[in-house]
């Protein structure tokens, strides 16, 4: 398994790295992490003549904090966003949840970045970040724009990003005090993409839920955000009638793709009991 | 590896021109992201190139489209395309496309589309796992750009050509009383569309959404 | 397609090389220095056979690039004996029955190398995480699990006494 | 005074023989990095080759256009079916008596077989060049399941065979039927259920599955055109064999022929074959006359390269009403692919399915086996398993768990009332095999104390009564029995050549040794355990002693490292060539005391007067002796060879024990405990045995919770790389304990059985015992695998436990 020949590129900043995505145009593909592009092109689904390697743009990495929000650089690998203190400290679904991506020597490849602009619905960024309510920053010929992370995935390989434009940085609320949060993912083995998992993020007044994100992993084309689960929760306590309710829901949305991992039915039935799980454990995080 | 599809798809079209565009295959091809026809071998056979793209991944076939059955009393037509890449990977489609006409508005119809694809090789082996989503987008990007090509032939009738409200169909860009200058914005493939199939989708469901 | 030079230090040893762009890591190290200890398993970086340290971090060296290790320092299973003195992992592996086949043994062992460096004190299941991305087929685990913990062992004892 | 027989005990323990826990001599290269492994291999002006393949399971090769291929700069050769044709090399003989397409003749037969290779001058180019090789195809209607193939109106899949109503094995009953094999006594068994009061059936599907060793097969073809000598490293656990078919190929004398298998990272019966690639690469260099090297990639290993199992098997046992056993029918079809390629014993098609009769004494038994051509890849291997017995082992447990249900028996109490027992070995069993020794009742007895097996049931029954347990527990048992060391060449032999195996010692003058074999190890250990064979049988410390396999030109014929075979045959071989050294040793110590022979005892490391301890002589001295001041009338030297046809197979076996906690919700299965008890005879080196028993409960684990190669309708194999295919990681894996008896065989000179296999064998129905016990409350008498969370779950809800 050889990849296919191509001209390698490695700008050092990320106004370089744009000039030569509309220099070089269709044929030119980012190489981030390359953990999902090299092996499509050792296995020749895919043959770009040019690679730009961001890997080498500084200002693409690390993790900061601004005004009450967590900033992160597209090209963060997985153990960064594992061991990165702001993020254990303020987006600690985040790290927890890195840890259930691929395996050890893939997380220090794989970058945060790479995972949400693959567009892969079986990747597990897009539904954490729709979860913390991310936006995330491109940047293209025409300067920087944003697009919350709810507005960003549109199909299978589908995203907002242009293809001249760079995913740089993910931006989202530091969790407030009190936030409860979990990541529950079933899958066959380390290393494997998600037969379903499910992020929630949930703030709790007393016993009632006041704030509630619900998103889906691997169980339709896109990462998907479980608006009506969310419903019958808000303003809720949680009980057992309202944890059914919101995975029904939750199960209704789902649309996944039969494979090795299941049928419909089983992916969606998983998708619900990843949503149960996720609830409880996020629930008895909660303050 | 098989994959089904059985799509309603609501089109803000008279039927007498979807017919007309559906039974000239070439022109219908057209409307295929990414395929075109190369040359025709027969009355009925075609030869032609597809070429799909999906993220970074390429996929391009070569091989033969025929028409199985023209009808237009029921106004349907039945193709089966066959094609391979260099290596042989292959994939076929079986498709029967039916234009209905809206009883409810003589302007509107319905292009009924079953499908059935079979891919072989590499794309049903590591590709498998995208197939439905994939052969979805292009079922529907096909719709679209074959709506909006319908939309620039001349109306068949007088009764026809009622515009669809804007804000059901926000990607109405090409006028459909305008027969002059046909210039569809037709995608030509799927990929780097994703915009235009994010408002696609949204179309389709805003269609479904008001039909009930 | 132009041939890039790259620099890299492998092993301590640094080497100039003109390599297509498209070379593997795994190809450059094997094929053009000689270092065949890295091996190819499955070549969709599941298996970790091919597993090299890059500037202290633990990599799958068959998904990445030799142009991406420009002025980067690798360590391969051939750098981690230190003058004829095994390393405490390499020890341990032969000391606990930690390899059969010896096909998965270098990625196995540099990846412990690196985790023990990570963390000196893994627990089991730590250690059984810290492994999960290199696959063996012979030993089931449970005697590379051993070896770790004696490795762990034997190198905090070793910081203890030069403390 | 010494007292002499601490000093013989600190020098027993100083020789690390045989009992010994001894570190491995391997393990030094390959904690370095420098194994030798075939892709390690690089000669000068060394070429690649690289296949292109059938995308699709059953065409007709319309066009193979090559233009392009061969334009690009760096291409040597693309080569087809009708460029080896005219070298009358597009087919070769199989193992197992049919033919197989070197490259695709017309037509593709299954879904990535070899189509064209090309030859470059290196793996990049040939790779891309693979790629420019432009292959059109008209797609054939595609046969995937056996009993589909046998319908009347079914697809012709082999038209090469067209006519032929006689095979290897047999009459061919069908266009796709290529043998049906039959053991036991059929009327004996008909009776038996005719008379019994209980019979019980099960239909069961053993999956296709792969060995997937890590390392994947390749080769480095060497032809020196000028010696007219081809040299050829090579994945193979059978070297010697490779010479012999690659010489009767290519008409090249086997004394110019020269195969080398180097290390090897790991075999499990994937690399018994021989391989279109490898007959390609030796075609190619001898060509082009230049080295090309081999070496496939994973999905081409999985896609390609030896499956195992593929068996459809419907048992039957006939009991009386208090589960006393009184006959077994067992009839099977057997999917083979598109060629009979199976490695078997020639006369044995399935194998030793016959040993499924198991553990138990069954008066009456017969089994039939149906082979049938489908359009998969080739293959049939015995996946970390003596031939087709993991099949066995996996039928008679399953129908003993299946009539212990019937009868609400326990599980360990039915097979403790149907063992053979102790006393009756050797025991003649109804498929005729004579079972070398064994004590059952102990190992049982001792594992279901070790586990405390009736707190588990208790425990179980608490779980089963409350209905929102979140998980069902199950506890599988296994008591099995092996058939491993094929094995008397009176009863088996690859194509004519019988299944002995040999082993040539030469003991230097200076006291240390060398021992060369027929066998090869693949992480087996040979170069440490055999030596501790030797330590034990001439006291040279096994240290000294180095062991040396899979060259051709320097070890002696063997047949290979298969089929637990190496230490039942091979380690005979060396013990009895020992016997041979030990034999003309005392001689010359006798000579050198200037004794009787009777007068001398044998003593660790020495020959010693029997009437006077301090007179002796050192084996150390013995050797120089040897080649100094041998006796009048004694050549020179001190060596042997033997080649060692063993009298019987050996028969290895086990008690397993498993506890599994299905979740109710996901399907996802809890391994909570495992305990493995093996018997293997006489125990050569602990460590390495438990070594092995691990990765071969770790390879069974993989085979029952996850291991299966699916394919679409279309012949697609779906899930052949790794990210599909169920290698477990650390994390899954479960924890083993492990545990022993040990029952000599009385036949094999020191009472070795073999036991790498055992584990695999063993474990697999332990897995689906313990699963189907956790829905056996539900009316569940079978689970088929692989036991996944997807299907898990779906037996779940159709048995109304689902969460």
């Amino acid at each position: 398994m050889i990849p296919p020949r191509f001209e390698y590129h490695a700008p050092k900043s990320i106004g370089e790295a744009i000039k030569l995505l509309s220099d070089l145009g269709d044929g030119a593909k980012l190489l981030a992490g390359g953990h999902s592009l090299l092996p499509m092109m050792k296995l020749r689904f895919a043959a770009p003549e040019h690679l730009i390697d961001i890997n080498r743009i500084p200002e693409l990495r690390g993790v900061r904090e601004e005004n009450g929000h967590v900033i992160i650089g597209a090209m963060t690998v997985e153990n960064e966003v594992i061991n990165s203190p702001i993020i254990q400290a303020r987006l600690p679904l985040l790290s927890d949840a890195a840890k259930l991506i691929a395996d050890p020597q893939v997380r220090n490849r794989g970058t945060i970045g790479g995972d949400i602009a693959h567009g892969d619905p079986g990747n597990d960024h897009p539904a954490l970040a729709i979860a913390i309510d991310a936006t995330f920053v491109l940047e293209g010929p025409a300067g920087r724009r944003q697009v919350a992370a709810g507005d960003f995935f549109f199909g299978t390989y589908m995203t907002a990003l242009a293809e001249n434009e760079v995913l740089c940085e993910i931006h989202a609320p530091a969790f407030a005090e009190g936030t409860g949060y979990a990541y529950e993912k079933l899958k066959r083995k380390t290393g494997d993409w998600a037969t379903a998992g499910c992020a929630v993020v949930m703030r709790k007044t007393g016993d009632t839920i006041s704030h509630i994100r619900i998103t889906l992993t691997n169980v339709g084309p896109t990462a998907l955000r479980a608006n009506d689960a969310e419903a019958a929760l808000l303003g809720k306590p949680l009980d057992a009638a309202n944890i059914a309710a919101a995975a029904a829901a939750a199960a209704a949305i789902c649309d996944p793709a039969e494979d090795l991992r299941g049928d419909i039915e089983y992916k969606t039935a998983m998708a619900a009991e990843m949503v149960k799980r996720a609830l409880k454990a996020a629930s008895a995080r909660c303050a | 590896m098989e994959v089904k599809l059985d799509k309603q798809y609501p089109l803000d079209v008279d039927a007498d021109r979807a017919w007309a565009l559906l039974s000239d295959l070439k022109a219908t091809a057209g409307c295929m992201p990414g395929a075109e026809i190369l040359e025709q071998l027969s009355d009925t056979s075609y030869k032609g190139a597809v070429k799909v793209k999906v993220g970074p991944a390429v996929a391009q076939f070569g091989g033969t489209v025929d028409v199985i059955e023209t009808d237009a009393a029921t106004r349907t037509v039945v193709l089966r395309g066959k094609g391979a890449d260099k290596g042989g990977s292959s994939a076929s489609m079986d498709l029967t496309a039916v234009i209905a006409a809206d009883p409810q508005n003589p302007a509107h119809c319905t292009l009924n589309g079953a499908a059935a694809v079979i891919v072989n090789g590499k794309f049903a082996q590591f590709g498998g796992r995208m197939m439905v989503q994939v052969s979805e987008m292009i079922l529907a990007q096909f719709v679209e750009n074959f709506r909006q090509t319908a939309l620039t032939l001349p109306a068949a009738s007088q009764s026809s050509g009622t515009s669809v409200d804007a804000d059901s169909a926000p990607v109405d860009a090409a006028a459909p009383e305008a027969p002059a200058k046909p210039t569809p914005q037709v995608a030509t493939e799927i990929n780097g569309l994703a915009i235009f199939w994010s408002l696609v989708k949204g179309w389709l469901r805003g269609l479904f959404g008001s039909r009930g | 397609m132009a041939k890039k030079l790259i620099t890299v230090t492998v092993n301590g040893k640094q080497h100039e090389s003109a390599v297509e762009p498209r070379t593997l890591l795994v190809h450059y190290l094997r094929e053009e220095l000689n270092l065949t200890g890295a091996h190819i398993g499955c070549e969709t970086s599941h298996c970790g056979a091919c597993t090299v340290d890059i500037d202290g971090q633990s990599v799958k060296s068959c998904t990445h690039l030799a142009v991406q290790c420009d002025g980067s320092e690798v360590l391969t299973v051939e750098g981690l004996a230190n003058k004829g003195v095994l390393h405490a992992v390499q020890e341990a592996f032969y000391q606990e029955h930690g390899l059969q086949c010896g096909f998965c043994t270098p990625g196995m062992l540099v990846r412990s190398y690196r985790l023990l460096q990570e963390n000196p004190n893994p627990t089991e299941e730590e250690i059984r995480i810290g492994i999960s991305g290199n696959l063996c087929r012979c030993t089931g685990y449970q005697n590379i699990v051993k070896a770790v913990q004696s490795a762990a062992r034997k190198l905090q004892e070793a910081a203890t006494a030069a403390a | 005074m010494n007292a002499p027989t601490d000093n013989a005990e600190a020098r027993e323990l100083a020789l690390a023989g045989m009992g010994a826990s001894r570190l491995r001599k391997e393990d030094a290269r390959f904690i370095q990095g420098k194994g030798n492994y075939v892709d390690d291999l690089k000669l000068p002006g060394m070429l690649h080759m690289d296949i292109v393949r059938a995308p699709v399971a059953h065409a007709r090769i319309k066009r193979i256009n090559k233009e392009a291929a061969l334009a690009m700069p760096g291409v040597h050769a693309v080569l087809t079916a009708d460029d080896l044709k005219p070298l009358k090399l597009h087919w070769m003989p199989t193992l197992a008596g049919d033919v197989a397409a070197v490259l695709a003749d017309e037509k593709v037969h299954f879904q990535m077989q070899e189509v064209a290779i090309v030859i470059a001058d290196d793996r990049y180019i040939a790779a891309d060049a693979v790629e420019a090789v432009e292959v059109e195809y008209e797609e054939l209607p595609v046969v995937l399941d056996p009993f589909e193939a046998l319908k009347p109106d079914a697809p012709v899949l082999r038209e090469d065979l067209a006519g032929k109503t006689e095979g290897a094995h047999g009459k061919r009953e069908h266009h796709n039927h290529i043998f049906t094999w039959e053991a036991g006594d059929k009327a004996a068994a008909d009776a038996a259920f005719d008379a019994a009061p209980v019979k019980v059936s099960q239909h069961m599907y053993y999956p296709r599955v792969h060995p997937c060793p890590l390392e994947t097969c390749g080769c480095v073809a060497n032809f020196d055109p000028i010696r007219g000598e081809l040299t050829t490293h090579i994945t193979s656990q059978a070297p010697h064999v490779v010479r012999t078919v690659v010489s009767l190929l290519s008409g090249i004398p086997e004394s110019k022929v020269r195969i080398i298998s180097p290390d090897i990272g790991g075999g499990f019966g994937n690399k018994v074959g021989i391989y279109p690639g490898y007959v390609c690469a030796i075609v190619a260099s001898i060509v082009l006359g230049r080295p090309v090297k081999w070496v496939e990639d994973r999905i081409e290993n999985i896609s390609s390269t030896a499956f195992a199992r593929d068996y459809h098997m419907d048992g039957e046992l006939a009991a009386t009403d208090d589960g006393k056993i009184l006959g077994l029918r067992v009839n099977v079809v057997a999917d083979h692919g598109a060629f009979d390629a199976c490695a078997d014993p020639t006369k044995f098609p399935a194998g030793l399915f016959h040993i499924c009769s198991g553990s138990y004494d069954v008066p009456a038994a017969h089994a039939s086996v149906k082979g049938v051509y489908t359009n998969k890849a080739p293959g049939g291997v015995a996946y970390r398993c003596s031939f087709r017995v993991t099949e066995a082992v996996y039928l008679i447990e399953r129908m003993v768990d299946v009539l212990a249900q019937k009868l609400g028996m326990d599980k360990a109490e039915i097979r403790a009332k149907n063992f053979i027992k102790k006393e009756q070995f050797p025991y003649t069993s109804a498929f005729g095999f004579e079972y070398d020794s064994g004590d059952y009742h102990t190992a049982l007895q001792k594992v279901l104390d070790a586990v405390d097996y009736k707190g588990l049931r208790a425990e179980q029954a608490a779980k089963r009564a409350d209905p929102d347990s979140p998980t069902l527990m199950g506890i599988g048992l296994v008591t099995f029995t092996e058939i491993v060391g094929a094995g008397p060449s009176k009863m088996c032999d690859i194509l004519g050549v019988g299944m002995f195996d040999s082993c040539e010692i030469r003991v230097h003058p200076t006291g240390s040794a060398i021992a060369r074999m027929g066998t090869i190890t693949q992480g087996q250990g040979h170069q440490t355990t055999y030596a501790q064979i030797i330590a034990t049988e001439l006291g040279i410390p096994s240290e000294v002693i180095q062991v040396e396999e899979g060259d051709t030109s320097t070890a002696p014929y063997g047949l290979g490292t298969y089929g637990s075979r190496s230490t039942p045959v091979a380690g005979a071989a060396i013990a009895l060539a020992a016997r041979k050294i030990h034999a003309k040793a005392k001689k010359i110590a006798a000579h050198l005391l200037e004794v009787n022979e009777n007068d001398l005892d044998w003593e660790v490391d020495r020959f010693k007067l029997k009437s006077d301890d301090s007179k002796f002589k050192t084996m150390a001295e013995i050797s120089w002796a040897a080649y100094n001041q041998p006796p009048e009338g004694l050549e020179p030297g001190l060596e042997a060879v033997h080649y060692y046809d063993p009298p019987n197979f050996t028969f290895p076996f086990g008690i397993y024990l498993c506890v599994v906690d299905i979740d109710r919700a996901t399907g996802e299965t809890k391994i909570r405990r495992f305990y493995a008890l093996d018997d293997c005879g006489t125990r050569i080196n602990p460590m390495i045995i438990d070594g092995q028993i691990h990765g071969g409960l770790t390879e069974g684990f993989a085979v029952a919770m996850g291991q299966q190669m699916p394919f679409d309708a279309q012949g697609n194999l779906m899930g052949n790389t790794l990210m599909d295919y169920f290698l477990p990681t650390a994390v899954e894996t479960p924890k083993w304990e492990t545990d022993f008896t040990v029952t000599p065989s009385p036949h094999h000179p020191i009472g070795a059985k073999g036991v790498a296999e055992s584990p695999h064998v063993g474990s697999i129905p332990t897995f689906t015992s313990a699963v189907v016990d956790a829905f056996s409350h539900l009316g569940v008498t079978h689970l088929d695998m692989p036991h996944s969370s997807y299907r898990l779950w779906k037996s779940l809800r159709d048995n109304g436990a689902a969460l």
